[in-house]
């Protein structure tokens, strides 16, 4: 059983539900907004996603550490002939995604420079802030669904509108490629919801029901396992399901980058623990090597494709999918540190990429360009930028004592204990990813400036941008020294997950994951 | 001695036919609105034998229903006949390709 | 009993049953009687205001009937001929909104083209009268009158624009191919009257119940002709191909109100007859909705891809609507009932008020519909350009509006009886229909072209104004909320 | 005073934090002495415990500190906290102490560098991270210090960020060191799976029962992570290049301190080893043949930083016989003494390219003994310390190992000895060629500019610390130079007391059994055999300075003694760039450009072209003809009547 808590919290409202509605009704407001006030439709877009960045984190804060069930809980009847209800609620696995999403919106909204018509800009951008937020607190499949679908309208908008030169083919892209994975995910969610309607009498896209309920025989449940992955592993992006990536993420704006890298790809790991993981214990045991495999193949391939590349956005852009294949092999080490690692690393994750892109904005901002091969000596020019740069990098590339190695260690620790190969092969990764990021670093920074760049004017950080990026740098440091308050939240859902695991198909991971000793 | 019900029957059928058929083969529009009439009375040709082979007077009460559509269909589609071709001396169906794809 | 032997009794007339058909017929004479008695110009906007005045009052009756459905029960009146159900008055409903929110976008139309008068009405509204009839109707030979009343005045208004010659081939098209198919429908009465002795829908059923027939060709072919007729109004393929050339060709206003309308009627009727008279069928009729819904899936979202005239878009989009309805159909069970109305409910806010932007794009000579001439529009008008991408997006199943919630419908449906390739196949094509639908909105908020000098730009009159207005928050408005329109679609099949 | 053990870590950390945040405003000079002053505390805190630990008796000396949780997951708990043992003591001590003298030294060396405040905050932040590395209680914060170490590395060879050689110099490091990071981090899994935690405490009293295999494979996981840091066969080409970084940094990072945490590691996790002679037997073996490779290509560099880095491969090497050989007191010791004459030779070294305005090739010095006396007096104690001559601390260290090793094999006591004589004979030659003979700088150097090719130590244009000031004449640096320069000869002549093979005066052996127990050789060797092995590397070593001193004296063009083969390092640069750099970038671009590209973006692309493509074929369809449209209706309508008559009658 699930535990379920509706406490309040000790708030005089519905928390949850105000998390998400906030940015939308914002969103809302701007579009009623005159079109010839800039300054104050980017006051509303800054002040609505730090209100929700404020109840996020008064969320996080009350959420109730060594709880492993689902807590704020909001429960109303919403469609009932579909049996669809507006139900939100948190456990480990979701509270810290809600508060990194939280905390990258203002960023990306506040930190790069924003185009033309700031006002359609902050508009979709919190839209897009509440369609992931409503996803990660969804306990509705169908309101997941929505939510998750509602994240692509947005970003089509920003990439579309606000990117580079080549936009409306990556927006397009992304749009049909994402929309296409989760359109397979519908069918089985739909067929999910029958087939235990079929057992239990009713028909309900409740979370917890249709995760407690396991009718599916095994063969039905990997097909439809497959259907939900189908949806996460195009999202995430998972190796051969990529091609999207690097053409949106170079094409978006600077915001639309940090939120493609910060929160969307999140969405989709999450999606992998939360759906395919606990709706599929048995799928999930017995594909866990074909999604495995996937992962520790994007990794290699990830950083081998990224080293080549010449504009500096693409080359990050691949290792993301590199980066996100680690996710990937450990999550499905099925064990408590491979889950609470990887839900731990979404969280770094989603931080130091986006102030990777953020940093990336501000360089391609200031040279004018994207290619590598016109940039470089800019450490001289400016200190500060290159010094926050490199502190990214580590923490991407996972030096320890920053937060990408926290994550990356545990979850991998994790999956070594059940599929010990593929732990191996993905531990290549912190070899192959050094190489690609300092490769990157070396081309922008050190060296002496090319002509392109030696012709342009070029300004250190300025306090905007600094006040953008320290809370990024903050977390990126907080994270990789003190992780245990975090960790103490996320243990007690991951150990859930995998005891659901464990019950339903009756393999657990080896006894040393939970504390045995020889 | 009356025929069989199913002669009636067969030569409904092979009108109507006669009818789709030239639809397809004739060009002239108003040879394609005769054929139309054709297959309209195929039907009913069908509907007074079932009315008698079924001995239900319900089936020849539609024929008039039906013979006052074909009238106003008459009216309308000549009229949009008369629209089309007022300037022209002969009225082929095939002019009339500027919308497609 | 329209006739007894040996006596002719005349049947017992429940005018309440009709109310609305009576109120559009009624009001369409009087239009008709009172503008060719007076000479005198009248002004400008009155004939629509009062078509959709009427269309109110015949929404009015609608949901008063609805009402008393509910409380009351569903019955057949005027000889069984008629049936006054949940499934009658939910057509009632949505055929008399067709009619409002047509009127209210022809109106600036008509204006602006120098057409104004009130035989478009007219014929609008004899036209949505038949519509009706066909959905209340519970008799073959009803819907057939139905579906030429409403057939007819459709031919004419597709031609209206007397000076396009686009609309004189749009007109002849119809007309040509509407007639051949109804022809088509009427042998599939004849023959469906002569293997069950009645064209009452329900005492065919209780007749297919009754009795086991040994030899079935008759029934069978009268069948799939009667599929083949009401296939061809909804536009499936392979029924479908007039349909672009007359939604091209038509005047923008009729084509949503076509798209609407006729779309609505012809379903209204194949669902009937379908489940209604052949529910017992079942196996006969399923395998070629499947297939039917299929490829008009398919053909509509692969085709709509590579059109470059908006009018033309919009109507192989519309075919892979229907091919959506169809689907709904297919699964042959009440959710997939409700769902197919569902459907057709939000798609008639969706399309007219699409059709309404296209229609103001358009401008005067009504030829502007190339998609590039969409390029810019968020910049000139920008909350034209917002209500047609939420239109837009709408119809490509974007969460939280009504459309994302009708693929659901059906889909689910078509899930829920295990017909999983099919729900694939309209999934995809969904996916492949965000495409199209997705490069209009892109085109609107991109840079206008550089040679095109707008000599006149895009106006926003009133009355259409208030149709997108009403679309767009129907759309999202229901989207968020949709329990009401669910229970009302859902009603709708249970009380049948 | 036990309790000053977290004031060991915290005080560098602390002027690290300082100087990141607030070194502008403390101006330059200043901010170098704060971070001295902040490593000096370090050490005074070190002598400290250090008092504290020889307090205890020899079975308690060992106590565990735990200052917070760090990553608890499940049964996963890792805290930051240090074990204050021997062993962790000592090296805490000799880094501290280094370290200090090497801040001491960079503050003029470095003065006017425009990045100066720069370099004290990354080296605040190595000596944080590699007292981490050898405090810590458990493999894992001992791993962050690992990586710290590394990544300062990076950050300290790539200093002079503008030239490209240096960037990508530290770069390689940092690449090639993860290599072997990343058999560490598999090792550390392995750790965890068989014993469910990796405190060193804990894994180490789990042992029993574990399978040999197991041990074996930990062990060359580990391994190969030592071989990462310690720059030994087959990952050695990292750090003859990492010789871009300012010489400060060559002499703390790159030869007395990061370097040997391979080492230390190894002495670390000796019990594992214990149980695995299979991979004692090939630590040794790839340590002696390290040794003698890295000595010959020693033999036949120019440029003065690169013989030193060889050399220190090659005495790295040797540390790894000793701990191959079990000696782990031996390892250490040399690891010690090691650090005292290297950190020396590299910062006289440092002097003496200071004071040629950047030159570093040998063959364009000479005779500089009488312009720069305590640079080259220092440098000639820390010569004679590693060529193996008594009673400098070369001589006892390098043979407390070689004892070791004969008592292992004496194939391995063999090279070694080779390798001896190799020492002696390329340290001579540097020694030959730096400081006697003809000044051959002022002709090498026309019009004072400085010279074209690999050897500027500092990009031209830029002036160093100490030039602005004097014009012509190389002299000796102010007195925070030459002070580092003189403690460390002192301590290369008086560190072989640490550990004396006689007497029983082996205090450091003696002091690390605790930790690694009483493994060395040499106790089982008779006193007339460790006489004789004395002696016999005492004429090795004494031959070879001969032999140098008679190939080099007073001619300085010999290129017949310097074969390409060794001057270019066995061409291992060549082959692994050949492989790696080519190989895989032809790879990589095959991958980007024919799989990502063409097949794998293509089957997407070619699933938008199928729905175009398949559109416009339909499209045809739709021509216009309502004839045509009338012929699709009915057959349609054939189809559909076929369908169902064939379903009739049934």
């Amino acid at each position: 059983m699930i535990p379920v808590s509706t406490a309040s919290g000790g708030f005089p409202f519905p928390i949850l539900p105000a998390i998400v509605i906030a940015p939308a009704i914002a969103a809302v407001l701007l579009f009623f907004l005159p079109r010839g006030r800039p300054g104050l439709a980017k006051a509303v877009g800054i002040g609505a996603s730090l209100v929700t960045l404020g109840l996020a984190l008064a969320m996080a804060v009350r959420f109730e550490t060594g709880q492993p069930g689902y807590q704020f809980v909001v429960s109303h009847s919403w469609i009932p002939a579909f049996g669809v209800s507006w139900k939100l609620g948190v456990d480990g696995i979701s509270v810290f995604l809600v508060a990194v999403t939280a905390v990258l919106f203002p960023v990306a909204i506040a930190g790069p420079r924003t185009g033309e018509d700031p006002k359609g800009y902050m508009a979709w951008m919190l839209l897009l802030e509440a369609a992931c937020l409503g996803s990660f607190l969804s306990l509705d499949l169908f309101l997941f669904f929505l939510f998750f679908e509602l994240t692509l309208p947005p970003m089509y908008m920003l990439i579309g509108k606000w990117g580079f030169e080549n936009r409306s083919y990556a927006a397009i892209k992304f749009f049909i490629y994402t929309f296409a994975g989760s359109a397979l995910m519908l069918i089985a969610m739909l067929a999910l919801v029958f087939i235990d309607a079929r057992s239990t009498g009713v028909v309900t896209f409740d979370l917890i029901a249709n995760t407690t309920a396991q009718h599916v025989s095994s063969g039905i449940g990997a097909v439809l396992f497959l259907g939900f992955a189908a949806a996460f592993a195009v999202k995430i992006p998972v190796f051969p399901f990529h091609t999207w990536l690097p053409d949106a993420q170079v094409e978006a704006p600077t915001g639309g980058s940090m939120v493609l890298a910060g929160v969307l790809f999140n969405l989709g790991t999450y999606g992998l623990v939360r759906f395919c993981i606990e709706l599929f214990p048995r799928a999930s045991v017995d594909l866990a090597p074909l999604m495995l495999t996937l992962g520790a193949v994007g990794i290699v391939y990830g950083f081998l494709v990224a080293v080549v590349q010449t504009d500096l956005k693409r080359m990050i852009a691949y290792t993301l999918v590199a980066d996100l294949g680690v996710v990937v092999v450990g999550l499905f080490g099925l064990t408590t540190q491979g889950i609470s690692g990887g839900v731990y690393q979404m969280v770094n994750h989603g931080v130091s990429m986006a102030a990777m892109f953020l940093l990336i904005g501000m360089v391609v901002d200031r040279l004018g360009t994207r290619q590598l091969t016109a940039m470089g000596g800019l450490q001289a020019r400016t200190p500060i930028l290159a010094a926050v740069f490199i502190v990214v990098t580590l923490s991407i590339v996972g030096v320890p004592g920053l937060n990408g190695f926290v994550g990356e260690f545990v979850m991998l620790l994790g999956t070594f204990l059940t599929h010990r190969w593929w732990a191996v092969a993905a531990a290549v990764g912190m070899v192959l990813s050094a190489l690609v990021f300092l490769w990157a670093y070396q081309q922008v920074f050190h060296g002496r400036p090319t002509a392109h760049a030696a012709g342009v004017a070029v300004a250190d950080l300025g306090w905007r941008e600094l006040a953008a990026v320290a809370p990024l740098v903050f977390l990126i440091v907080l994270l990789g020294v003190y992780p245990r308050p975090f960790f103490e939240r996320i243990n007690p859902s991951a150990t859930r997950v995998v005891a659901h695991v464990g019950q339903v198909t009756g393999q657990y991971p080896p006894a040393v994951a939970e504390g045995a000793r020889p | 001695m009356s025929l069989d019900g199913s002669y009636y029957l067969v030569l409904a059928a092979v009108l109507f036919t006669i009818g789709g058929i030239g639809l397809l083969v004739r060009r002239n529009v108003l040879v394609m609105f005769m054929c139309i009439e054709l297959m309209l009375n195929a039907a009913n040709l069908t509907f007074v034998t079932f009315s008698r082979m079924l001995n239900d007077i319900g089936g020849q009460s539609l024929v008039f229903f039906v013979l006052v559509v074909a009238a106003a269909e008459v009216v309308v589609g000549l009229g949009i006949i008369v629209a089309i071709f007022r300037r022209r001396a002969d009225a082929t169906a095939d002019d009339l390709n500027v919308l497609k794809g | 009993m329209i006739a007894a032997i040996g006596g002719f009794v005349v049947p017992h007339i429940e005018y309440t049953a009709i109310l609305p058909e009576l109120i559009l017929l009624g009001v369409a004479i009087i239009v008709m009687t009172v503008a060719s008695l007076s000479s005198r110009p009248f002004p400008a906007g009155l004939w629509a205001g009062v078509t959709a005045a009427a269309g109110a009052a015949s929404l009015g009756a609608a949901w008063y009937m609805s009402n008393q459905v509910n409380s009351r029960g569903p019955h057949t009146t005027i000889a069984g001929a008629i049936a006054v159900d949940g499934y009658s008055e939910f057509f009632l409903v949505v055929l008399s909104i067709a009619v409002i929110l047509g009127a209210l976008v022809a109106d600036n139309f008509l204006r602006r083209e120098g057409l104004d008068g009130p035989e478009f009405y007219v014929l609008a509204m004899v036209s949505a009268a038949g519509a009706m009839f066909m959905s209340v109707a519970n008799d073959l030979i009803v819907v057939f009158l139905g579906l030429e009343t409403l057939s007819i005045a459709l031919y004419v208004l597709a031609g209206y624009n007397a000076r396009r010659r686009e609309s004189h081939e749009a007109a002849l098209k119809y007309f040509v191919l509407g007639s051949f198919s109804s022809a088509i429908f009427l042998y599939g009465v004849a023959l469906t009257y002569g293997a069950t002795g009645s064209t009452n829908l329900a005492r065919i059923g209780a007749f297919l119940a009754g009795n086991v027939l040994v030899s079935n060709g008759v029934l069978l072919g009268g069948l799939a002709l009667l599929i083949v007729g009401l296939g061809f109004k909804v536009a499936a393929v392979p029924f479908h191909s007039w349909s672009p050339d007359v939604y091209q060709g038509s005047p923008t206003p009729v084509t949503g109100y076509m798209a609407a309308a006729a779309k609505a009627a012809g379903f209204a009727g194949l669902l009937r007859v379908l489940f209604s008279a052949f529910g017992l069928m079942r196996a006969d009729w399923q395998p070629i909705i499947t297939v039917l819904a299929a490829v008009t899936l398919v053909v509509g979202a692969v085709l709509a891809v590579v059109q470059t005239d908006i009018k033309r878009l919009l109507a192989y989009s519309s075919i892979n609507h229907a091919g959506f309805v169809l689907v709904g159909l297919a699964a042959a069970s009440a959710a997939g009932l409700s769902g197919s109305l569902f459907y057709l409910l939000v798609y008639t806010f969706m399309v007219i008020g699409s059709f309404g932007v296209v229609t103001l794009v358009g401008r005067t000579g009504d030829a502007r519909h190339r998609l590039d001439d969409y390029r810019g529009l968020a910049r000139e008008r920008p909350i034209v350009a917002a209500v047609f991408a939420l239109l837009l997006l709408a119809q490509a199943g974007v969460p939280f509006t009504t459309g994302f919630l009708g693929k659901f419908y059906v889909i689910a449906a078509a899930v829920d009886a295990r017909s999983y390739p099919l729900a694939i196949l309209a999934i995809l094509s969904a996916v492949v229909g965000a495409f199209y639908y997705l490069r209009v909105v892109l085109l609107m908020y991109s840079d206008p072209l550089p040679a095109a000098g707008r000599a006149e730009g895009v106006a926003l009159p009133p009355g259409t104004a208030l149709v997108l207005v009403l679309a767009s928050l129907f759309t999202v408005a229901f989207g968020l909320v949709p329990g009401p329109i669910v229970d009302f679609a859902h009603r709708a099949t249970l009380l049948f | 005073m036990i309790h000053a053990a977290p004031a060991i870590l915290l005080l560098p950390l602390v002027g690290f934090a300082v100087l990141t945040f607030s070194g502008r405003r403390l101006g330059d000079p200043a901010a170098g002495w704060l971070a001295t002053a902040a490593v000096a505390g370090s050490f005074v805190a070190s002598v400290l415990v250090f008092a504290a630990l020889v307090g205890h008796d020899s079975a308690h000396r060992s106590v565990e500190q735990v200052y917070y949780r760090w990553i608890p997951v499940g049964g996963f708990q890792v805290n930051v906290g240090v074990l204050l043992d021997p062993l962790s003591i000592t090296m805490a001590l000799f880094v501290t102490g280094v370290s200090t003298l090497i801040h001491l030294y960079s503050i003029s060396y470095m003065k006017a560098d425009p990045q100066f405040r720069k370099f004290f905050v990354y080296l605040n932040l190595f000596v944080f991270s590699m007292l981490a590395l050898v405090l810590s209680n458990n493999f894992l914060f001992t791993f962050l210090g690992w990586e710290g170490v590394g990544t300062c590395s990076y950050l300290l060879i790539a200093f002079w960020f503008d030239r490209d050689t240096a960037a990508s110099a530290g770069k390689k490091a940092f690449i090639v060191n993860r290599i072997g990071d990343f058999g560490f981090v598999i090792a550390l899994f392995l750790i965890f799976s068989r014993t469910g935690t990796l405190d060193y405490r804990g894994v180490f009293s789990h042992l029993g029962g574990v399978s040999g295999g197991w041990a074996t494979a930990v062990a060359l996981l580990l391994l190969a992570g030592a071989v990462g840091k310690s720059a030994q066969l087959p990952l050695w080409v990292w750090l003859p290049d990492a010789m871009e970084g300012p010489t400060p940094v060559s002499a703390l990072i790159h030869a007395a301190t990061m370097v040997t945490a391979g080492v230390f590691l190894m002495t670390r996790a000796s019990p594992i080893l214990h149980l695995t002679p299979v991979s004692l037997t090939i630590i040794a073996a790839l340590g002696a043949v390290t040794a003698l490779v890295a000595a010959t290509v020693a033999c036949a560099q120019d440029d003065i930083k690169r013989v030193l880095a060889y050399s220190t491969i090659s005495q790295l090497g040797y540390m790894f016989l000793g701990v191959g050989a079990t000696a782990y007191g031996a390892a250490t010791f040399h690891m010690v003494s090691h650090a005292f004459f290297k950190a020396l030779l590299f910062l006289a070294a440092g002097s003496v390219i200071h004071a040629l305005n950047n030159e570093q090739d040998m063959k364009r010095m000479g005779g500089l003994a009488k312009v720069l006396p305590v640079t080259a007096g220092t440098f000639a104690v820390a010569w004679l310390a590693i060529s193996g001559i008594p009673p400098f601390c070369g001589f006892w260290s390098k043979d407390a190992i070689l004892g070791a090793a004969y008592g292992k094999s004496p194939i391995l006591w063999a090279i070694g000895v080779v390798t001896v004589l190799l020492t002696a004979y390329y340290m001579t030659r540097l020694m030959v060629l730096t400081f006697t003979g003809q000044a051959r700088w002022e002709t090498a150097r026309p019009g004072g500019s400085p010279t074209p090719g690999h050897s500027a130590e500092r990009p031209a244009g830029e002036t160093q610390g100490g030039h602005g000031d004097h014009a012509g004449e190389p002299h000796e640096g102010p007195w925070i130079m030459t002070v580092p320069l003189i403690v460390l000869a002192g301590l290369s002549v008086v560190g072989g007391l640490l550990d004396l093979p006689f007497l029983n005066l082996e205090f450091l052996d003696h002091w690390l059994d605790p930790v690694v127990g009483h493994q060395t050789n040499l106790a089982y060797q008779s006193a007339g055999l460790k006489v004789g092995l004395l002696l016999a590397t005492l004429v090795v070593a004494l031959s070879g300075i001969a032999l140098a001193r008679g190939l080099w004296w007073r001619n300085w063009r010999r290129p017949e003694l310097e074969p390409a083969l060794l001057a270019n390092n066995y061409y291992a640069d060549d082959f692994y760039s050949r492989v790696f750099t080519s190989g895989g970038g032809a790879m990589s671009r095959f991958l980007a450009a024919a799989v990502d590209n063409r097949v794998i973006d293509g089957t997407v692309n070619g699933v938008a072209a199928l729905a175009r493509g398949g559109g416009t074929v339909l499209r045809r369809a739709q021509t216009g003809y309502v004839r045509n449209y009338a012929l699709g209706i009915a057959a349609g309508t054939v189809v559909i009547l076929g369908f169902m008559l064939s379903r009739a009658g049934s």
